[in-house]
Order: C-alpha cells, then sequence, then structure tokens
C-alpha cells in the first residue's frame, strides 16, 4: 500500500488531457469535457462505472479512437505539453505511450514470446531484443513459458503477457485498462504488485479501473468519472475518505467503517447527483 | 432439508482432449436454494454450468434435475425442463428489443409455427399477445417498463444484465444459473442486483446457482457456497465455513476476509 | 502407367497453379478476415500487363516483375480504396464488395486490351522434355517450381520473420495490434500487394504458350476456391496441400471417372473438387490444415 | 445533440430529393416506350429501324461486336451508295446490349425495343433466341437468330442464315474421311458444353450412322477448364485420327496446345467460332498449319479475287475503319443480305407492317449474298433449305486472318439428306 | 434517441402494438400501393410492363434469401439452384403432369423447399464464410445436374415452358377488364404483384411472431439460443425450407412468365444478384427486400434510358468509351459498396427515415 503523497507536479505533465469532447458515429457524445493530467513518475487512477466513458477516454489517448468511428469534437490530448493532432496510434507508441487493453487481449494463437515481439514492432531489432530480455528478467515465468501459446495460460499469466507486451515499447506511460477484470480476489493483489513493480521501474501508469479499492490502494492519484465528465478528483487518500465515493464506489470495502450487506437492501439507493 | 433436493450432481468429470477441465465434482442443490460456486478463473465454474445446459456432455457422472436425468440431453430439451441461464459476457439478442428478448424465454411454452404465424390472424395473434401479458408481469417485477421497445443493443450495460435475467425468469425456471450477474457493475447497481435476486429467490421460490467473484455479494446472498480450483471441489458449505477453509483462502481468497 | 504418369504430372502442375492462388486467398483472408473474390479479376489483369509488356519488346523475366509490381499496385490501391472501409462488415458485405471489385477489374482490363485473344508471348511455349516416355512441359516443372518455392516463402515468412508474427498477430487481434503500433492497414496493404504478386505468377503460368490471355482467364480463380477451403483458409500449408489434392483430384476424375461413369454426366471433373471440399467440410469444418475458431460459451 | 439532428435533417431532405428525381424519372421513362407509330412500327419517314440484340460488353462480345459492325456497315453502305432500300428508305440499326448468360436480358431488350422497329436483324445466343421465341410470335416480328442452330430452319418467325453447325460439321468430317485423305480414320468429337457442342456432335452422329462408322469417343469440356491432358490422352488412347472440335478460340489454343506437347497429331476440325487468328501467331502455328482445319462456307476472307469479299473489305476500310474485319464482322455483314433482301420485298410490295415484312420473308426466295455464303433457299419456312456445301479452310499464318481454303464447296451426300424439323 | 418515437398513436391496448398499419400515414400509404398496384399496369407499355414482372419475381425470391441472411443470419450463394428448382418444377408439373395453376405453383415451391431442407444441416456445422463456400458449392451440383439431367431439364439447350396461370377459364395471360382485353404483361403484373403482396405479408407474419424471433435469436447468439430452449436444428433448417420455397415459386414465376428456361439462368450472377437486392434493400426487413429488389432490377434499365445524354457512355460502345452495360456493372459494384459502407440498413432505413421526418411535421396530419 503506498500512502505517498502524490509528488510535486513538475511543469509539463507527462500526459495532459484537456477539456476532452468524444462523439462516436457522429451522434453519441461519450465525453463531454474531460480533464485530467499525468505528471511523471506517477500513478494516476480513474474509477467509474461502466459506461462512464473510462475506455473511450484511453482511445483517444493512445489513437485507438477512428476504428471505433470516434472522434475527439473539442479539447486535446497533450503529451510532455505538446499536443497530439492526427497521430495514428503506432506513432503514439512511439512517443512512449503504450496501452494493455481490457480483457487483455493477447494474440491467443501466437506464442508468449511472439506476442511480446509484437510488443516491440516499432522499433528496431537490437532494442526490442534488449526489451525482451529485460521483460524476461522482470517477469521470470514468462521466460519459463516464453514458448506456450499465450491462449493457454491462466488468468495471471495472461495479464502478465499483456503488460508484458506493452512495455516492450519501453513506454514512459502505461495505460491500464480495468487489470483486475474477472481476476480471483488473490491474482487481484498479484496485479497491484505488478503495477507497483512497473511504477518502480520507472514507468508511470495511468490505471483505470472499477475495483476502486484497489485502484486507490496503489495510485498516487485519483480522478472519478460519471457519465462523461470528471466529478471527483483528489489525491487518493482523500478520495478514500470522500463519503460519496465510498458511497458509490467503496461500499465496506476498505477497511473500517460499517458495510451494509447485500442482503439488506430493500429499497433502491437513489443515483446521487455529483456536484461537479 | 435433505428431502427437497433439486439438483444432484454426483462426480462429474469433463476432459477436452488431454486438459481436465472438470474432476469428479458432485454437490446438490435444494429446492428454493441460494447456492453459490466460487473460485478462481479457469477453476471450471463456467464448465459446470454448461455441463448443466448441455453445452458440454461429460465424459463421466450424473446431473439429475428431480428426478429427471439432464446428462446426455440437449440444451434445448434441458431448456424445456426448467433451467435458465444468464452468460458471464451476456447472452442477449442485441438486434431485439427488450420486449422480444424477453418472449424468447417464452419461446418453449409457444407453439406458433411457422405455417401458423404466416397466417398470423387466428393462433399466432391470440398467442402473442398473451404471452405478451405474462411478460409485462416480468417487466415490471424487474423494472424494465422504460426500455420495453429498445433494442438491447442501445442499453448501459447494467439494465442489459437485468434484461438477461428477466428473460431467464420469462422461461418459468426450475433453476436458474447466474453466471456473474454482478461483474462490471458499480456498487448500486449490484445492491439492485442483489435485491432483484432476493426477490427472485424468496418470492418466486426459485432455486438459483450463482457464480461470482463479487466476494461481499456471494458471501451476503448465498445458502451455501462451493468453492473450486482446478476442476476440483475445494470446499462446500455456508459461508462461514468456507470463508474459513484454509484451502479455499490458499487457492483463492489470498487473505483471510 | 504411363498415362496414369501423365496424369499425375498435368494434376500436380495443375494444383500448383490452384495453390498460387490459394495463397493469395490465404494471404488476405489471414490479414483482413475477407474472402476475396476478386482474385480472379488480379489474374486476368496480371495476365494482360505481362502480355503488354511483353508486346513492348520487355525481356520476359523483367516484363513479369514489373507486372508483379503494377498488379501489387493495383492490389494495394484497391484495399485502400474499397477494403479498408470494410473492416468489421459482415461476411455477404465483404462478399459483394470484392465481386464488385472483380466486376470492375474485369471491365478495366476490356477497356485496355478489348476482347481478342492475346498471345503471351512467354519463352516456355509448347516445349517438352521426355523421361521414360511421360512427356513433361517445361511450363509445368516451372508452375511447379515457382509454387514450392512460395510456399516456402511463405511459410518462413508468417513463422518467423518480425511482418510475418505481425500479421498473424493482427489476423488475431486487429484493435490489440494497432494498439501496440501495428497498423492493420499497412498489413492489409501488404497482404492485398501479395495478391496482386501472386495472381501475376498465376497468371503467367494459366495464358502461356498458345492457350493466351483473355477475359476468361479470371474464371480459373473461382475453381480454386474449393482448394482453398479444402486447406483451410487461413493456412498457407492448406492452400498448397488443397491445390495440389483439387488439381489432382480434377485431373483423375476427369481422365477416370468420365470414362467410366457415363451417368455421372460429362464434365463431372468440375464438380467432384466441390463434393470433395463438401464432404471433407462435414468432417472437419475448418479445412484439412485450418485452425477452428475457438468458441466460448 | 440539437446539432446532430439537425445535420440529420438537412441529409433527408437530400434523400428525399433524390428519392423523388428518380421517382420522377422513372415515370418519364414509362411514358417512353408507347410509341406513336401504330401502323408501321420501326418505320418512321423515309427511315427503317432495325433492331439488334447482342452483347456488347461482357466476355461474349468478342463476338457480339463486331457482328454489329458487319451489319451496320452493310447498310451505311447502302444507305450511302443506293439511297437505302428501294432507293428510299434508309436503314438505321437499333442495338440493344444484352447479356449472352442471362437468357431474360434478350427478351426484356426486345420488349424495349420491339415497337420501334420493322424486324430484329441479329439475336446473338441460342438461349437468348429461345428467350425471344414466344414473343416474336406473340407481336408478329421477325427476327433473324446469329446462332447456327438446326432448329431454326422450321421456325415461323424467324429468318436464319448460314450453315447449321450439324451441316458443318457433316461436310467437314466427310471431307476428310473421303477426299481428304483420311478414308478409315477414327472419328471422334471434342466439344464445348454447351448447344453449340451438341449440335456439332449431332452432326458427326448423323454422319457416322449414313456412313456407317462408329464415333469411337464423344469427350466434351467447360469453359473455364485449364488442363486438356485428360481429354486429349482418352482421345489418342482411343485411336481418333479425325477429331471434331466446338469451342472458342483460348480454349482451341490451349486443347491443341497440349495435343502438341503430348506428341498427338489427328487431323482436327474445327467449328467456325473456334477459330481465332491471334492462333497463327502463337506457338503452336505450325502444328495448327499441318493438323488443323476449319469448317464452314463461301470463300476465303482474305481472297481478294473474289468480288464479294474485296466489296465487303472495301466498305470495311470506309465506313468501319476501326473494326478489325474478322470472321464474325463478316458475318455480320453477311447476314444483312437475306434482311435487305425480305426488306426490299416488303418495300416493293408497299407494305412494311409486320404483316408485310412477315409476307415478304415467306415469299423470299433464293437471296443473293455476293458469295460470301452459300445460297440459303428461303420460301415458306416448311420448304427452306439452308447452304449445305461447306468450305475447308486450312491454317495459312501468312494470309490475314490466317485461313487459306482448303477445299471449296464440299457437298457430302449426308449433308444433303440431313432433315431439318421443328423441336 | 429516435426510437423512442416509435408510437405515434397513443396505444392502448397490446394489441394495438400488433395492428399492421398502426398509423395513419401507413394506412394512406398502403391504400396508395393498392391504388398504384391497380393503376401501373394500365399506364406502363410493354417494355416497362416486363422489367416490373421482373423485379415482382425478384422481390419474392429476395423475400426469401432475406429470411435466411437477414433474419437467420446465413449466407448462401445457393440460391439460384432454388430458383432453378421452381422453373424445372413449373416445367414438369405444369406441362408434363399437367397439374392446373395453384397446384404447380405450390408443388414447384416445396419441391424447392424440401431441397432447400436438405441444404440446412451444412448450416449447422458451418458459418461465415465457410457456409458461403459450401454454397457455392451447391450452386456448382445444382448448375451440373441442369445441364445433365436431360431427361428432367431439357439439358444444356433448355426447356420450353407452357404453365399457365389460369383457373378455370380466367387465364392472367389474356384478362380483361370491363370489356378491355388486358395484354399478357398486364395480366402478370397485376398477378405477380398480389403474390408479392400474399408472400410478403406472410413472411412479415412470421418474422414478427414466434419463429421469426426464434431465427433472429439464432443469428445474434445461437448458443444462447438453444440454452432458451431455441433449437438451431429446427429452426436453421426451417430457414432453408422457407427461403427455398420463396425461391422456387419465384422460379416457378420466372419459368411461366418467359416460357422458356435453360441452366445459364440460374448462374452465379442470379445468386449475387439476390444477395445485393437485400443488401440495398436492407437486411433483416422484409419491405427492403422488395424495395431493393425494384431497385437493382429498374435501375439499369433506367440508366439505358438516361444515357443517351451521358457523355462517355453509348449504348453499343461503337462511339468509344463505357458501354451501358459496363456503367451498370460499375453501378453495380458502386452501388452495393456506397450502401454497405455508408447506409448499411439499405433502402428500408432511408424510407423509414423520410417516413419520420414526414411525420414530425405538424402539418402532416
Amino acid at each position: 500500500m503506498s500512502d505517498l503523497a502524490a509528488p510535486p507536479a513538475p511543469a509539463t505533465p507527462l500526459l495532459a488531457v484537456r477539456n476532452l469532447e468524444v462523439v462516436y458515429s457522429d451522434v453519441i457524445l461519450v465525453l463531454r469535457g474531460v480533464s485530467l493530467t499525468v505528471p511523471a513518475r506517477s500513478i494516476v487512477a480513474l474509477l467509474g462505472a461502466n459506461g462512464a466513458g473510462k475506455t473511450t477516454l484511453l482511445r483517444a489517448i493512445s489513437g485507438l479512437l477512428p476504428i471505433h468511428r470516434g472522434r475527439i469534437t473539442k479539447g486535446r490530448v497533450e503529451v510532455d505539453g505538446e499536443a497530439l493532432g492526427s497521430e495514428t496510434a503506432p506513432e503514439i507508441v512511439k512517443r512512449g505511450i503504450a496501452q494493455v487493453m481490457e480483457g487483455r487481449r493477447l494474440f491467443t494463437e501466437l506464442t508468449v514470446e511472439e506476442n511480446l515481439r509484437v510488443g516491440g514492432f516499432t522499433r528496431a531489432t537490437a532494442p526490442a531484443r534488449e526489451a525482451l530480455e529485460r521483460i524476461y528478467e522482470m517477469f521470470p515465468k514468462l521466460a519459463e513459458r516464453r514458448r506456450a501459446i499465450s491462449g493457454y495460460l491462466s488468468g495471471g499469466e495472461q495479464q502478465m503477457v499483456a503488460i508484458g507486451r506493452a512495455l516492450m515499447s519501453s513506454p514512459r506511460l502505461l495505460l491500464l485498462d480495468e487489470p483486475s477484470l474477472g481476476l480471483a480476489p488473490k491474482i487481484v493483489d498479484q496485479v497491484r504488485a505488478i503495477v507497483q513493480d512497473v511504477y518502480d521501474h520507472g514507468t508511470s501508469v495511468l490505471l483505470v479501473e472499477q475495483n476502486a479499492a484497489m485502484a486507490l490502494s496503489v495510485a498516487h492519484y485519483g480522478y472519478v468519472m460519471e457519465h462523461g465528465k470528471v466529478v471527483r478528483d483528489g489525491v487518493t487518500a482523500e478520495l478514500r475518505e470522500d463519503q460519496d465515493v465510498r458511497d458509490s464506489y467503496l461500499g465496506g470495502h476498505v477497511g473500517g467503517g460499517a458495510r451494509r450487506s447485500f442482503r439488506e437492501v430493500k429499497t433502491y439507493r437513489r443515483k446521487k447527483r455529483w456536484s461537479a | 432439508m435433505n428431502e427437497s433436493r433439486l439438483l444432484r450432481v454426483h462426480d462429474l468429470t469433463l476432459r477436452f482432449g488431454g486438459v481436465t477441465a472438470l474432476s469428479e465434482v458432485s454437490f446438490d442443490v435444494n429446492e428454493g436454494e441460494l447456492f453459490a460456486i466460487i473460485g478462481p478463473n479457469g477453476a471450471g465454474k463456467t464448465s459446470i454450468f454448461n455441463c448443466l445446459n448441455g453445452i458440454y456432455r461429460p465424459q463421466v457422472g450424473r446431473i439429475m434435475l428431480g428426478d429427471q436425468e439432464l446428462t446426455g440431453r440437449s440444451p434445448v430439451a434441458i431448456a424445456k425442463l426448467g433451467v435458465a441461464r444468464t452468460f458471464q459476457n451476456l447472452g442477449l439478442f442485441s438486434n431485439l428489443t427488450v420486449l422480444e428478448n424477453i418472449l424468447l424465454g417464452r419461446h418453449h411454452l409457444m407453439r406458433t409455427s411457422l405455417l401458423t404465424g404466416a397466417l398470423w390472424w387466428g393462433p399466432a395473434r391470440r398467442e402473442e399477445l398473451a404471452q405478451r401479458r405474462s411478460c409485462e408481469d416480468i417487466i415490471e417485477l424487474l423494472e424494465l417498463e422504460p426500455y420495453r421497445f429498445l433494442p438491447v443493443a442501445m442499453l448501459p450495460y447494467g439494465v442489459r444484465k437485468r434484461v438477461e435475467v428477466a428473460r431467464a425468469l420469462a422461461m418459468q425456471p426450475r433453476l436458474l444459473l447466474l453466471d456473474e450477474p454482478a461483474a462490471g457493475m458499480n456498487l448500486e447497481e449490484t445492491e439492485d442486483m442483489a435485491r432483484y435476486i432476493r426477490e427472485i429467490n424468496e418470492e418466486l421460490g426459485v432455486a438459483m446457482l450463482l457464480v461470482e467473484h463479487d466476494m461481499h455479494f456471494v458471501m451476503d446472498l448465498a445458502h451455501r457456497i462451493m468453492a473450486v480450483d482446478f476442476g476440483r471441489v475445494l470446499a462446500i458449505g455456508t459461508p462461514d465455513v468456507v470463508r474459513a477453509d484454509a484451502s479455499v483462502i490458499d487457492a483463492y481468497l489470498g487473505v483471510a476476509s | 502407367m504411363t498415362d496414369f504418369a501423365q496424369y499425375l504430372l498435368a494434376g500436380l502442375a495443375l494444383g500448383s497453379v490452384y495453390s498460387l492462388i490459394c495463397l493469395a486467398f490465404v494471404v488476405v483472408y489471414r490479414a483482413t478476415g475477407v474472402v476475396n473474390f476478386s482474385q480472379g479479376g488480379l489474374v486476368v489483369f496480371g495476365a494482360y500487363a505481362t502480355y503488354q509488356l511483353i508486346a513492348w519488346r520487355v525481356p520476359f523475366v523483367l516484363a513479369v516483375a514489373l507486372a508483379a509490381l503494377v498488379t501489387a499496385a493495383v492490389g494495394m490501391l484497391i484495399e485502400r480504396l474499397v477494403l479498408r472501409r470494410l473492416v468489421g462488415q459482415p461476411v455477404f458485405a465483404s462478399i459483394l464488395i470484392t465481386l464488385g471489385v472483380l466486376f470492375v477489374l474485369e471491365q478495366l482490363c476490356t477497356t485496355l486490351w478489348g476482347y481478342n485473344l492475346r498471345i503471351l508471348g512467354d519463352p516456355w511455349g509448347v516445349r517438352t522434355l521426355a523421361l521414360a516416355g511421360v512427356t513433361i512441359k517445361v511450363v509445368d516443372l516451372w508452375t511447379i517450381a515457382a509454387s514450392a518455392a512460395a510456399l516456402i516463402g511463405f511459410f518462413l515468412g508468417f513463422r518467423y520473420s518480425r511482418l510475418g508474427i505481425a500479421m498473424r498477430a493482427a489476423a488475431s487481434d486487429p484493435e490489440a495490434a494497432l494498439a501496440h503500433g501495428v497498423s492493420p492497414q499497412m498489413i492489409q496493404g501488404i497482404a492485398w500487394g501479395m495478391a496482386g504478386i501472386l495472381a501475376v505468377v498465376a497468371g503467367v503460368f494459366i495464358a502461356s504458350g498458345s492457350r493466351g490471355v483473355d477475359l476468361t482467364v479470371s474464371a480459373v480463380a473461382l475453381r480454386a476456391f474449393p482448394a482453398a477451403i479444402l486447406g483451410g483458409l487461413d493456412s498457407t500449408e492448406g492452400a498448397v496441400a488443397g491445390g495440389l489434392i483439387v488439381g489432382l483430384v480434377e485431373v483423375m476424375s476427369a481422365a477416370y471417372l468420365t470414362p467410366n461413369a457415363p451417368w455421372l454426366g460429362s464434365n463431372v471433373h468440375v464438380v467432384i473438387p466441390y463434393i470433395l471440399m463438401i464432404a471433407v467440410m462435414l468432417v472437419r469444418p475448418y479445412g484439412l490444415f485450418g485452425t477452428a475458431e475457438v468458441r466460448r460459451a | 445533440m440539437t446539432k446532430v439532428s439537425t445535420i440529420r435533417a438537412r441529409t433527408i431532405n437530400e434523400r428525399t430529393l433524390v428519392l423523388a428525381t428518380s421517382a420522377l424519372l422513372l415515370a418519364a421513362c414509362g411514358g417512353e416506350s408507347a410509341n406513336a407509330v401504330a401502323n408501321t412500327p420501326g418505320v418512321s419517314g423515309d427511315t427503317i429501324y432495325i433492331g439488334a440484340l447482342t452483347p456488347l460488353s461482357d466476355a461474349v462480345a468478342v463476338i457480339g461486336k463486331p457482328l454489329l459492325a458487319g451489319l451496320s456497315t452493310y447498310f451505311d453502305k447502302l444507305n450511302a451508295e443506293q439511297g437505302g432500300v428501294g432507293g428510299r428508305y434508309k436503314v438505321k440499326i437499333l442495338a440493344e446490349d444484352i447479356t449472352y448468360a442471362n437468357p431474360s436480358s434478350g427478351a426484356q431488350k426486345f420488349q424495349k425495343i420491339k415497337d420501334q422497329v420493322a424486324m430484329i436483324g441479329l439475336v446473338v445466343g441460342t438461349d437468348q433466341v429461345n428467350g425471344v421465341l414466344p414473343l416474336l410470335a406473340e407481336d408478329s416480328v421477325v427476327a433473324v437468330p446469329t446462332t447456327f442452330d438446326a432448329e431454326w430452319v422450321r421456325e415461323d418467325w424467324l429468318l436464319p442464315w448460314g450453315p447449321p453447325y450439324q451441316l458443318q460439321a457433316i461436310n467437314a468430317v466427310g471431307y476428310a474421311l473421303t477426299d481428304g485423305g483420311l478414308q478409315g480414320k477414327t472419328v471422334c468429337t471434342l466439344t464445348l458444353a454447351t448447344g453449340y457442342g451438341e449440335a456439332t456432335v449431332e452432326g458427326v452422329e448423323y454422319l457416322a450412322n449414313a456412313m456407317g462408322f462408329k464415333v469411337a469417343m464423344n469427350a466434351t469440356f467447360k469453359q473455364d477448364d485449364q488442363d486438356f491432358v485428360a481429354p486429349v490422352t482418352q482421345l489418342r488412347n482411343a485411336g481418333c485420327g479425325v477429331i471434331m472440335l466446338a469451342s472458342l478460340p483460348s480454349v482451341t489454343g490451349k486443347v491443341l496446345g497440349t495435343a502438341a506437347q503430348l506428341g498427338f497429331a489427328p487431323r482436327w476440325i474445327g467449328t467456325s467460332p473456334s477459330w481465332h487468328h491471334a492462333l497463327a501467331a502463337s506457338p503452336i502455328k505450325d502444328y495448327l498449319v499441318k493438323n488443323f482445319w476449319v469448317s464452314w462456307d463461301g470463300p476465303a476472307m482474305s481472297d481478294s479475287t473474289e468480288a464479294g469479299v474485296r466489296t465487303m473489305l472495301a466498305a470495311q476500310a470506309k465506313y468501319a475503319p476501326g473494326q478489325e474485319a474478322d470472321f464474325y464482322y463478316y458475318a455480320g455483314y453477311t447476314v444483312a443480305f437475306p434482311i435487305h433482301a425480305a426488306l426490299e420485298k416488303a418495300v416493293a410490295s408497299g407494305d412494311l407492317s409486320r404483316a408485310g415484312v412477315f409476307a415478304a420473308t415467306q415469299a423470299l426466295a433464293t437471296t443473293m449474298n455476293d458469295g460470301l455464303v452459300s445460297e440459303y433457299v428461303y420460301g415458306a419456312v416448311a420448304a427452306r433449305n439452308p447452304p449445305r456445301t461447306a468450305t475447308i479452310f486450312r491454317v495459312n499464318p501468312d494470309v490475314s486472318l490466317g485461313l487459306a481454303v482448303e477445299k471449296r464447296g464440299v457437298a457430302m451426300p449426308a449433308a444433303a439428306s440431313y432433315e431439318f424439323v421443328k423441336r | 434517441m429516435s426510437v423512442l418515437t416509435r408510437n405515434t398513436r397513443l396505444t392502448v391496448e397490446y394489441a394495438d402494438d400488433l395492428r399492421l398499419f398502426r398509423s395513419r400515414p401507413a394506412q394512406t400509404g398502403a391504400v396508395l400501393l393498392v391504388a398504384i398496384w391497380l393503376a401501373l399496369p394500365m399506364l406502363l407499355g410493354d417494355y416497362w410492363a416486363t422489367v416490373f414482372v421482373y423485379a415482382g419475381i425478384a422481390s419474392i425470391g429476395a423475400i426469401g434469401l432475406n429470411l435466411l441472411t437477414g433474419f437467420t443470419g446465413q449466407v448462401s450463394m445457393g440460391h439460384a439452384v432454388f430458383y432453378g428448382i421452381g422453373a424445372y418444377g413449373a416445367a414438369i408439373f405444369a406441362d408434363r403432369w399437367g397439374l392446373p395453376f395453384p397446384l404447380w405453383l405450390i408443388a414447384a415451391a416445396s419441391v424447392g423447399g424440401v431441397v432447400g431442407g436438405l441444404a440446412g444441416p451444412f448450416a449447422l456445422r458451418l458459418r461465415g464464410n465457410y457456409l458461403v463456400i459450401i454454397s457455392l458449392g451447391l450452386l456448382v451440383i445444382g448448375q451440373h445436374l441442369f445441364e445433365n439431367w436431360t431427361s428432367v431439364t431439357g439439358g444444356l439447350t433448355g426447356t420450353a415452358v407452357r404453365a399457365k396461370v389460369a383457373i378455370g377459364s380466367l387465364d392472367v395471360a389474356a384478362l380483361s377488364l370491363g370489356g378491355v382485353r388486358l395484354s399478357r404483361n398486364q395480366g402478370y403484373l397485376y398477378f405477380v404483384w398480389a403474390m408479392v403482396a400474399l408472400l410478403g405479408l406472410a413472411a412479415h407474419n412470421i418474422a414478427r411472431s414466434r419463429p421469426g424471433r426464434a431465427l433472429q435469436a439464432i443469428r445474434d447468439r445461437d448458443l444462447a439460443a438453444e440454452v432458451i430452449g431455441v433449437s438451431q436444428v429446427h429452426y436453421k433448417v426451417g430457414a432453408f425450407v422457407l427461403s427455398s420455397g420463396y425461391a422456387a415459386c419465384a422460379g416457378a414465376l420466372y419459368a411461366s412468365y418467359a416460357r422458356y428456361v435453360s441452366p445459364l439462368d440460374f448462374s452465379l450472377f442470379l445468386s449475387i444478384q439476390f444477395i445485393a437486392m437485400i443488401v440495398v434493400g436492407g437486411i433483416g426487413r422484409i419491405y427492403g427486400s422488395i424495395l431493393g429488389a425494384v431497385f437493382l432490377t429498374t435501375l439499369p434499365r433506367v440508366i439505358e434510358s438516361v444515357s443517351g445524354s451521358l457523355p462517355f457512355v453509348s449504348a453499343d460502345g461503337t462511339g468509344g468509351g463505357l458501354t451501358v452495360q459496363s456503367l451498370n456493372q460499375a453501378l453495380f459494384g458502386v452501388l452495393t459498396v456506397t450502401f454497405l459502407l455508408f447506409e448499411p440498413l439499405g433502402l428500408a432505413e432511408m424510407w423509414r427515415r423520410v417516413t419520420r421526418y414526414f411525420k414530425s411535421w405538424p402539418f402532416s396530419y
């Protein structure tokens, strides 16, 4: 558990999203003016329910919007203070941002090593080979199973391959989308450790999670999104104490405080309007 | 409780090629019971569901629903015997409306064939009207009124999960299999789902088999829990018993919670 | 016995042509998930392009190379203009669109070269060798060699090269591949380029000797479909195996079935490959070498 | 969201416009076909219109285009040099593009032009003619089929021309077995699996019956076949010495190439559509010179000692300079003679109505055709007699179109006795 | 979103939701369609009557394919074979067996349906592209039979058909209305479009009742459908039977109208055209099939009619440039591509938007 306060933000953050608006198929407005920053050397958590727009935000950053017929209609994404224009996904990878998509999305018919090699596709042969060795050092388990078909690995191992594959481009910022989704509580703990490890190796992380307890336990700073807007942000210690966040995301999951049993639910808890 | 056994699963073993997905799994579910299965990914939870459904054919073992043998029957036959199910990643017909999805749940209770359907005026129309009425009851129970005529694809995730439960309920099941009903939902939606599950279980008296990762959800709601890992049963018992079981903590829960 | 050897050779040569066409199907299918009904159009265009260059007195090998370049460019252009917009569309969409492309390519050929038969002017002509009473057409040797070379090249390339792995990754999950810097569009472009090159090689062999080039050259692609399915649409080995099997089966059924079983009707050799394909499909729904789609409940 | 809906509204506006326009177009077209000339359809002032249903853009356009060009040339020349039919009526061709492989396209196009033409001068394709046949009777329109099927001879509403495939085959094979120096050789056929191929086989079988031999083998193939080792080997094993071939040029090249490569050298005789002069410059030209004949009628198209050929080539140079004077051009030009003759007769009788044209075709005697093909005896349908002679050509790469006369005026007794019956 | 405007009139009873023409504009539209049906044969000359007869026949085939592709999600390139079976069926049942009108049509459609049912099992094991190419195999086999089973089909040269649409003395080819004799084309125009209405309505009824929902369930998620008790075997085979029956019915009508059929009639291109019709018209919509069939049948004819005024296009290709046919082929490609990319739901969706737009006009009531 890191109780670190966020490090003092440098003048130009690694990633800044400014007032971003995204529309799918020219009709469905998903992001309605989202702003957030990821300072260099930090872990930032992004919380929110299904459909809040978290994945869309990640797509906007990593250049995957066009294939979903999505479009930025307002605002911008800045990397090192420099606005991204029409960069394609490969170009963004070269700028040092790598993404682990929701559901891991391994190339299931390919071996572990082949998966990792795809992660290093944008790089020349020599640095890619070095990166591969580094990943194997970081995840010795993957070195053991390098020839295994990735689809047959366990959930935890697959998450390792997915993160390792993203790290092959030696990114400065890793976008992690729901790494704990569908994993057993024990494996979730392992994933948290991996995130910490990645950070310790010098890569910043933007962690998108529904498992707020897990995310807030590792991040320095957090944002909460609802309906395409950021409705709360703050250092993680503050967010953990915030009553609204507790009500909607934490329940009694984080130690202390009485948790209402699911058996006791008798009426709807009507959705609270966030005071944004 | 032994006198009211609804489902008896005995010695279930399932292999794919050389991989053993389930080995000697045995458990019972009583009438009106809410029975949960927990375990890590790939432990065989969904495989158990698929065997119950008839999607997979286990190599060894028997499954009895009341005094009916389920093993070896087709999914369609099993559905007609009263086993309904929801899917982990949603099994809805996304281009159809909510009402049509729920009406499909009543498919095996309806008679209209291609021929009478083509003629429409007469039995087909009468049946449509009659079934529409029963579907409206379910729509009311699960509070889906505003969405009736909307294609499922346009609905938020949480509502879709509810529609799937509604469709399963429309089948008038004796046993309802719920595969991760709370996955991907926020706290509020999870609480709603808990309430629906309790209503269905307590007021309609439908027995349920539940697979879920949210431990609080499971521990709070289930009457009994079975923990599985690598296709084997680790423990069966009340929530308190399972929670304290050393092998369960070791394989799944990590820290005792 | 001599006859049988003769048929065997003919079957292998015909099968090699089918293999080349099937390889093109496989490459495009793996990169885009599209069954390319326009391959015949590329084949006939490639044959005409080669004819034209030879008619302009470009040496044969150079003519084939240039035609391959041009046809590859045409393939990439098709991908760029049409197929790129087709990602994620249902099956009937890709069928209709590639068929539309076929019509356009055929019309392009007739606009440029008219309808009359053109003799290609290849160096093989009708030359033959004789071996133990069996006549070996020189062009057949080259056909077999070319498809063997293509198979080995594709097999090694897909397995080990950076691009090959990237192509397989893009086939497996295009979005995930894109997220790691593998642009599926680039991959698709390359695949269509390869299809163009393979089309020229196939087209040159088809139109060689006294056969000549006319619009009917494109029909060969349709005859190669059962071969592609038989082998498995996503397998390079399957393409070659399927091609050879269908080539052999076609020649053998023309040689032995037609005269001995007249009740089957004339030209039963056209139907037998399809019947064989259907039979295999019922046992192995993804072809002899294809990978089954993993379906989870 | 409001922004979005305005965008949508505008698109709908545009779409409505497009829809409305196309509806108008449809309506306009609907009115068009109600042609005013009721009594004498296809005649307007001093112009007679003749229809042509011919493929102009599919693979069979290789036949359809030169046919049309030949027909047009003849009438362009007639209009320019003699002032048209009867010195007065200019003839114009109304051509409609049909799809060879879609028989209903001919029937549709017939409906389109039937009220604007005096008769149909070209219908290409056996299936197309069959498709139009019931309509001809219904609307009393005479049509000229441009395939050489025996069935056409006895159809009321058809004005056929040229030697039927059956007779081409009978005369050619018969010649080979008699004066052609191949007495006693085994006869076989290799034909395209179409009605055209079937007609050719029919002729050879008829001859076999008449001359008392057995056809050793009737092999068939498909247009898109790529390998001919099997059929050619079988023909060789059957000991075939004379093989009647009904194919299209690209297949001819492939078949004869395979035969040449396998060292099999029988006497091949092709029907008229089997030949294309590009083959005379192919790698098998020497083999063709030795082993290949073509069966048709009339003189060699390069024979400038023939007055008819000279006139035809001069007309082509003057009126259709872009068109190569290939076999189909020649056929299109030749088909114009009976049409012209029928129209002359109708003009002379002063009746250009449907009934008048029909009567003219029934009263037509032997037509003059500048010696380009043998004479066709018309008159009443029951008495019609197509040309029963043939010219056998051999390949000569040095003359234009690659064919020189081997023997002209071949007239086998079997050809003379062949009966034509209405199917 | 806009879907909320679905009901234009207040729904009081569940039965109101099941009415065929629910809104006033829809009712007006239905009356208008009947009026057009009555008037059109009187206004069109032989050529356009012929074109619209073919369009009607194509509509029936397209409705059948839409039931298979649009509702059940199975793409078939074998549709031409079933159409052919219907056509030869008409020749046999009417000409040789001498069955009277409704019987030969029913018999021909039934044979098509039964043969289609035999193809159904393949659909159970195969999906997507593999099924497409299997159906291509079916087409090749079908063509082979058409060409070689001479005693039944007349072989390569085809067969004449005299299947009359006549009950007693009432012959569609020789109707008279109030003393005025109608031409054969006019009679067929009435008859064929009445058949389109009848069969379209039947298809619509199937689509909106239990079997229709089951077909769509299988299309969207076959495994989930099984689990709720919808039998894949039953409905996939059923969809093939139904779809082939429609195709065979269309083929029988074609034979009756054309009076001559040959194997060339039932080519790959015909199958492709059917697919294009439902794509352009609207996948999964019955009336979309009709729109698509009419659109694709008439469009080339319209283009020809106006081609005289288009640059670079000549009717016969002698003037250089494109021929009309080339233009048509190119347009065929361009149109399908355009619809697939920009209006995947086809003409039906465009039409729905147009009507919705008019509905929102205050003065449209």
